[in-house]
């Protein structure tokens, strides 16, 4: 505990941290069942506003707000998801930014729409400005044991039907749907399950930082996301956890390096996916690494794909 | 001295050893078919040579000259054209500009042009489809094609990878046609065929590539009495 | 011949250092400060640390650095002229938050509950400062914004302060004394609605307008980032405005007058903090002719207090270029912190606190300063107007 | 048990298939032969879901199923094999045959989350069943090795195998002997002829090999450019002229 | 003179676009990768032009050229450190995008350093920017410019990759590099190439943007990278012509929501005509769709 703190990892760095993690496997979840969505900051954002407002303007205790936000983008999740996830790979990924983007857009301008159509002065999002003064009531035993759940949730999931559904779908879409799996729904459902957890996290951290604003949730929160569950790995559901582990704490590991730490975040989150396919977390990798640079050629180097 | 020559070459797929020591020589105006089952490695012994893979040891000789390891622009470049496996001719190009795309690594337009000519000439089928996408072929067509592209490059050994893969039998009867001309010009063929019967009957010589090793070789007219070969590979 | 180049290098990194000491003993008193109503402290350790959290990276830098130099500059003067007393020093930590509230929290964090500083300054964004302040408030820490200027900042609790003044401070006096000049009848108005520091100038300069019955004919959005204005210009000049008001940051400010211009618009522009900048008026030569600027303090003020034109030159010294706004708050701040310090003589958090509230008529670069009772800043703010490219007392050209 | 009626199938202007009329009668074998690019693989992809007819009907058992997803007609009991193997490359032997188990399950996430009797049940049940198939197919040995990096003739065994774990009633074979010598092919035939005697099972299979046809084809359909051009007894299309000009060739060996 | 004026302003404003999204259509057609690290490139280009200008007192003109092989090399060093090492691993393309999201981070940060934060200009008198008089709307010499060279560039491309030797390799390379390494095209070279051009492209539209907007910061390619993604997703990804026409599209579109009032919702409309194309034409606007037989 004490070398953490002398590292620069308090309590609170602590709790980013393990909202992070949440996050990560919010994005292994999609990631796993083979689908490159970026909504997960749109969810993020839907959530903590659900959340906050439920609180806040409603009065309502955490678990309220907290499930509040859950339901809420779990229900939004259905709309988005059905069209969208027929995308693949990087078309799939440039719709999901322009869903965050028309969300974030949304949010800004939600009092004045919604003061437009109910004709009477709204303010609920506070536009731009952001809601303040949100109390800090998230402790750190709330998200340990969110995350515990959720890791259980993981662990299960891969035992389970629906686990090894997720995976078929992921390897090869035509085969698992004549395998009997329906496709449509096993996405949709992880797309749900995945923005839940985005949710999650953004009450969790709402009510920490105690204070929202919509630029919170943009494009670089999604990339931030992304970059927690890839640069972790997504072999298993550890590897993002320990990517948001990671990529959180090593600003603050690195705070004494001023304006050099843009720099080397650049170049860890370079040299990880070059040097370590598989994230940090893929035991193969490091092996392979570990050859490479013992200068043991493997002499197999292709020059073009294998088909 | 042979024209290519390949001496002990292994390659592997990770840990997967593809190719264990295999030696064998194509002669200048010969037709040299390999064959073996799927999986043997047949494939693999081209891809080593043409450059696409990269052997961990051995050696590949082409006309005296060491071209173990180099590239696949490089290895083209000398003349030694191999036409891969699944025919794939460029689909967004026109006919015409896939043989064009064949002769990339000549500079004499006036060459080329004699050369598109003379294709044309030979395949009218394709001259009746040269500015059609080379995706809008039929099979057999795009086959063509993919030969007639190999032959732009003026090839000093042609390479063909399973030519009559997956193609109907009418097809396959035609392909065979087309390589035994090419034969006649006195162009050397390097044949890899999982139709075996009909690749030792064009060929002067074989080899039978059995898990990444050379199982059996000897003239052609000689394996297709082989009872051992007849059992496994003729049926 | 390389070791000779590294040591020449360090010598020459090293100079402006050992001037500064050189000059110790015949330094003279720095024209900020309490000097004479508060004794030199006798009981403050060897160093008090105080802390600060600025943006010193990614696109909030900007701002981030002026405030650290400033900061630098106050802190090497106060030093130099043994501000603490003989034997102590100030030391300043800073802290990097990248515009980013999860780094601003946790910097708070770090500095307040691990460094134990004796209170902080910044952080740079109101939006950080909602999230960070409080774990300032918490451990009863002084915390004082130094570019804060959203509403409610202050209100986060008693150790909250601010020597920024607010938008509602600045744009009502502007607007009123604009619409009287130039008898505004009605304007267009222009702001980014992404941005917390824009929409709430919006916010005070729609209600200053209501306020002295201006007719607003329409309003357009621009987003942060953005670099073409020039549909939402078109618009609002075709509505044929007396005036374009605008709530902008420096960036967009500078290209809104000149798109502005360029679309063959000819009226005043006015503008809140943001268009409070040297660079503004540099960037935008000719094209600022009619800018009316509303702001805390301003470079080109022609009246400018005695110690604004020392601040001015010191800073133009050490870092080659103009300070603005930004530095001047800051380097106040700086020196309202040391003053408190200096003025409870110990490194007490409450002590600091209480001693902080308690500063009044303090002469600083931004005029002569008070808190009130709510620990915002009071002093006058200023209205100019850019004549013959130069900012000209929008008072005075009333006169005329 | 399978029937289309007038199914064609447009790509844009293309005419993939073209009022196609095909009949496979339960407990049968029908091959389907044509030329590249005839539309073999289109109609199998209408058949198993994958694609649907622009117009026409495909019945099986009497149920219309051309408008139904993949997954619904593999619940209805077809399976399929692919032209290039589709296996999960990156799973197990085991894994492969457990998924394809799916339509046969019914525990939720639920029930795994809380071991109800119901998920520990069907859990044996799919794992005995999966190592049932490995022991028929002689892939015992490799259950734990990844699918990806197995023999390609394990693979084809697998990929039977796995297309078996569905429990289907018509199995579609698209090129079951691509990439296999006559020795194997032999083999793969017979296997087809249990198939079909020991599980009762119909197959609809696609192939160039006509070896493999007379070997196990009751009925043979020609498709040419979307269209049936013949249909019969397998040495009835072997001298059907239109078959052999559009198709066959003249035999040279 | 509103709508003329708000016409001209589309498409001045589709013309940075386009000039913008050509380099970025230009990789993602050859390697069938997204390269999130073109605006820091673009970006580069920009302060190569001005180091050009003030350091070396070169010319505007001058300084172009230069910054577009500065640009350009750029762009070959970004494929050999975030590109060709997971090419050659056959790594998917999600591990490409997110190697030139770290390389965009780097290229930023290093800027950051060099040039500091604060916005930086051209000195005043680089380029003539007072607006063409007799005309019935407002325009500046600049817009002409770089409405000029934008189509130029396109035009430029387009030959190129239809008409010479090295497209025809480029073209053979995007539909499968074994095969064009087996017609005797060096697909590294054909790589390198291509990002050096799209770097180039990048590079000029840098400058001139500059010129245009005149303040650079390190982080002046945040914004145009998310509107060039959409730019070529309505162009049909890695069209060449496609990127032209969905630069003007997309200014259109941004132009005409706010002269009609919805500059509050611009990004939106934006952003969901994105979904739009993407959910029901995803080939792009102009793109046909291709058809494969079974």
């Amino acid at each position: 505990m004490e070398f953490l703190r002398s590292i620069g990892i308090t309590e609170i760095v602590m709790q980013f941290m393990l909202i992070n993690a949440i996050l990560g496997l919010s994005m292994y979840l999609v990631l796993y069942t083979g689908m490159f969505s970026l909504a997960n900051a749109g969810f993020m954002s839907i959530g903590a506003y659900t959340g906050v407002i439920l609180t806040q303007n409603f009065n309502q205790p955490l678990w309220v707000g907290l499930i509040g936000g859950m339901v809420v983008a779990g229900v939004l999740a259905v709309p988005i998801g059905l069209p969208v996830l027929r995308l693949k790979d990087i078309y799939l990924a440039i719709a999901t930014i322009g869903f965050g983007e028309v969300v974030r857009i949304l949010i800004l301008n939600f009092d004045t729409l919604a003061g437009s159509i109910t004709g009477e002065s709204v303010r609920l999002t506070r536009g731009a400005l952001g809601i303040t003064g949100i109390p800090k009531i998230t402790e750190t035993w709330h998200l340990l044991a969110f995350l515990v759940v959720t890791g259980f949730i993981m662990i299960r999931l891969h035992r389970s039907r629906f686990g090894r559904a997720m995976a078929a779908v992921r390897q090869d879409e035509p085969a698992a749907a004549n395998m009997g799996i329906n496709v449509v729904y096993t996405k949709n459902m992880v797309f749900i399950m995945s923005a839940v957890l985005a949710a999650a996290a953004g009450v969790l951290k709402a009510h920490l930082t105690r204070t929202i604003s919509p630029g919170d949730y943009g494009f670089d929160q999604a990339v931030s996301i992304l970059a927690f569950a890839v640069l972790g790995g997504t072999s298993t559901w550890v590897g993002p956890l320990v990517g948001g582990f990671v990529l959180t704490a090593l600003p603050e590991i690195l705070r004494d390096f001023k304006q050099y730490r843009g720099i080397v975040n650049g170049s860890i989150l370079l040299l990880v996916i070059v040097y370590l396919p598989g994230g940090m977390v893929n035991p193969a990798g490091w092996s392979q690494m570990w050859a490479r640079l013992r200068g043991k050629k493997q002499g197999d180097t292709l020059t073009t794909e294998v088909s | 001295m042979a024209l290519l020559e390949v001496s002990n070459l292994h390659t592997s797929y990770g840990a997967i050893k593809a190719l264990r020591g295999i030696s064998f020589q194509v002669e200048r105006g010969q037709v040299v078919s390999l064959i073996g089952a799927n999986g043997a490695g047949k494939s693999t012994t081209l891809n080593s040579i043409s450059g696409l893979l990269k052997p961990s040891s051995g050696k590949v000789l082409f006309d005296g000259r060491d071209i173990t390891g180099w590239r696949a622009d490089r290895v083209t470049g000398l003349g030694l054209v191999q036409v891969p496996e699944g025919r794939l001719v460029i689909a967004n190009m026109s006919v015409e500009e896939n043989l064009w795309m064949g002769a990339y690594p000549r500079k004499d337009r006036a060459g080329i042009q004699a050369d598109l000519n003379d294709i044309f000439a030979r395949f009218p089928r394709l001259a009746e489809r040269r500015t059609q996408k080379a995706g809008s072929l039929s099979g057999g067509e795009q086959q063509m094609l993919a030969v007639g592209r190999a032959l732009m490059v003026q090839p000093a050994l042609l390479m063909l990878d399973e030519p009559s893969m997956g193609l109907a039998p009418l097809l396959v009867n035609e392909i065979f046609h087309i390589i035994a001309e090419i034969k006649k010009r006195g162009i050397p063929i390097l044949l890899v065929e999982q139709n075996a019967r009909k690749a030792l009957q064009i060929a002067d010589y074989g080899y039978v590539i059995e898990r990444g090793t050379i199982a059996y070789e000897g003239p052609a007219e000689q394996l297709q009495q082989n009872p051992k070969i007849i059992s496994a590979y003729l049926g | 011949m390389k070791k000779l180049l590294s040591i020449l290098m360090v010598f020459a990194l090293l100079l402006p250092v050992t001037a500064t000491f050189g000059q110790d003993d015949t330094m003279e008193q720095p024209l900020v400060g309490f000097w004479e109503q508060c004794p030199t402290p006798e009981n403050l350790p060897e160093t008090v640390n105080v802390g600060a959290i600025f943006g010193l990276s990614e696109a909030v830098a900007v701002y981030g650095t002026a405030q650290q130099n400033a900061v630098q500059l106050a802190v090497d003067e106060i030093n130099a002229s043994h501000y603490l007393g003989e034997n102590s020093a100030l030391v300043v930590m800073f802290e990097d938050s990248a515009g980013n509230r999860d780094q601003a929290i946790a910097a708070m964090t770090k500095l307040v509950e691990e460094d134990g500083v004796v209170a902080v300054l910044g952080p740079t964004l109101s939006s950080e400062a909602f999230a960070a302040d409080p774990v300032a408030q918490e451990n009863s820490t002084v915390v004082m914004g130094v570019s804060n200027t959203a509403n409610g900042i202050t209100e986060m609790g008693d150790y909250v302060f601010r020597d920024s003044l607010p938008e509602g401070a600045v744009i009502p006096g502007t607007i009123a004394q604009a619409a009287e000049i130039l008898g505004l009848a009605k304007v267009g108005l222009f702001y980014g609605n992404d941005d917390d520091f824009t929409v709430s100038g919006y916010e005070v300069f729609k209600a200053a307008l209501e306020e002295n019955g201006i007719e607003i004919l329409s309003e357009e959005t621009f987003a942060k980032g953005d670099v073409d204005f020039n549909a939402q210009l078109t618009n609002l000049i075709a509505a044929e405005p007396d005036a374009l008001v605008v709530s902008a940051l420096a960036a967009e400010a500078t290209q809104i007058i000149l798109q502005a211009r360029a679309l063959g618009y000819e009226g005043p522009i006015i503008g809140g903090n943001g268009f409070n900048s040297p660079a503004v008026l540099r960037d935008t030569g000719a094209d600022s002719e009619g800018l009316i600027v509303g702001g805390a303090w301003n470079y080109g003020n022609p009246n400018p207090t005695e110690s604004s034109v020392q601040f001015v030159e010191m800073y133009e010294a050490a870092y080659e270029m103009s300070p603005d706004q930004f530095a001047a708050q800051a380097y106040t701040g700086a020196w309202l912190m040391a003053t408190a310090i200096r003025c409870a003589d110990s490194t007490d958090r409450t002590a600091v606190r209480d001693s902080l509230a308690g500063i009044a008529d303090f002469d600083s670069p931004l005029g002569v300063f008070s808190f009130d009772e709510d620990r915002n800043p009071v002093h006058d703010p200023i209205a100019q107007i850019v004549v013959d490219g130069k900012f000209q007392p929008l008072a005075l050209v009333m006169g005329e | 048990m399978l029937e289309l009626r007038n199914v064609s199938r447009l790509f844009g202007g293309l005419q993939a298939l073209n009022q196609v009329n095909m009949l496979v009668p339960t407990g049968k074998v029908v091959g389907l032969i044509g030329p590249n690019g005839a539309g073999k693989t289109t109609l199998i992809n209408n058949i198993s879901g994958l694609d649907h007819p622009t117009s026409g009907e495909i019945l099986f058992n009497g149920t219309p199923i051309h408008t139904r997803a993949p997954h619904h007609i593999a619940q209805l009991g077809i399976a399929r094999t692919y032209q290039n193997i589709r296996l999960f490359g990156e799973m197990t032997a085991l894994e492969n045959l457990l998924i394809s188990q799916h339509g046969r399950g019914s525990a939720s996430i639920l029930d795994a989350l809380v071991f109800t009797p119901r998920y520990l049940r069907e859990e044996r049940r799919l794992r005995d069943t999966a190592s049932g198939l490995l022991e028929r197919f002689n892939l015992t040995p490799v259950a734990k090795l990844r699918a990806g990096n197995l023999p390609y003739g394990d693979q084809r065994r697998l990929e039977m195998a796995r297309a078996l774990g569905t429990q289907p009633k018509l199995l579609l074979l698209d090129e079951p002997t691509a990439g296999m010598n006559p020795v194997e092919t032999e083999a793969l035939g017979e296997q087809i002829l249990r198939l079909v005697r020991e599980d009762g099972l119909t197959v609809l299979v696609i192939e160039h090999d006509m070896s493999l046809i007379h070997q196990v084809c009751d009925e043979i359909y020609v498709l040419n450019f979307g269209q049936i051009i013949a249909q019969g007894t397998p040495d009835e299309i072997k001298h059907n002229p239109q078959v052999i000009e559009a198709y066959l060739g003249q035999d040279e060996d | 003179m509103n709508i003329t004026q708000q016409v001209v302003n589309a498409i001045w404003l589709g013309g940075v676009y386009s000039l913008f999204a050509l380099g970025y259509a230009l990789v993602f057609s050859i390697l069938g990768v997204l390269n999130l690290a073109h605006s820091a490139v673009f970006m580069w280009g920009a302060f190569i032009g001005l180091v050009m200008v003030t350091q070396f007192s070169f010319s505007v003109w001058l300084a172009i050229p230069v910054a577009m092989l500065g640009a350009g090399l750029i762009g070959v060093l970004l494929d050999a450190v975030a590109f060709a090492p997971l090419r050659r691993r056959n790594a998917p393309r999600i591990a490409q995008l997110i190697s030139s999201i770290g390389a965009a981070i780097l290229l930023v940060n290093i800027a950051q350093l060099i040039f500091g934060t604060q916005p930086q200009r051209f000195p005043l008198g680089s380029i003539p920017t007072d607006t063409i008089e007799g005309l019935p709307f407002r325009i500046t010499p600049i817009q002409i410019i770089i409405l000029l060279v934008s189509v130029a560039l396109m035009a430029l491309l387009q030959y190129m990759v239809i008409r010479t030797r090295a497209g025809q390799a480029m073209r053979a390379v995007a539909f499968n590099q074994r095969v064009a390494s087996l017609l005797g095209v060096n697909v590294s070279g054909i790589f390198r190439m291509t990002f050096f051009l799209a770097g180039a492209l990048a590079g000029a539209a840098g400058v001139l943007y500059g010129l245009a907007y005149n303040s650079m910061t390190p982080f002046m390619g945040d914004q145009v990278a998310l509107k060039g993604l959409t730019v070529i997703v309505l162009g049909g990804m890695g069209n060449i012509q496609g990127a032209v026409v969905g630069g003007f599209v997309v200014a259109a579109l941004e132009v005409f929501s706010i002269a009609n009032g919805g500059s509050n919702y611009r990004d939106a409309f934006v952003f969901t005509l994105l979904f739009l194309i993407l959910l029901f034409r995803p080939q792009g606007l102009v793109g046909q769709k291709e058809h494969t037989r079974a």
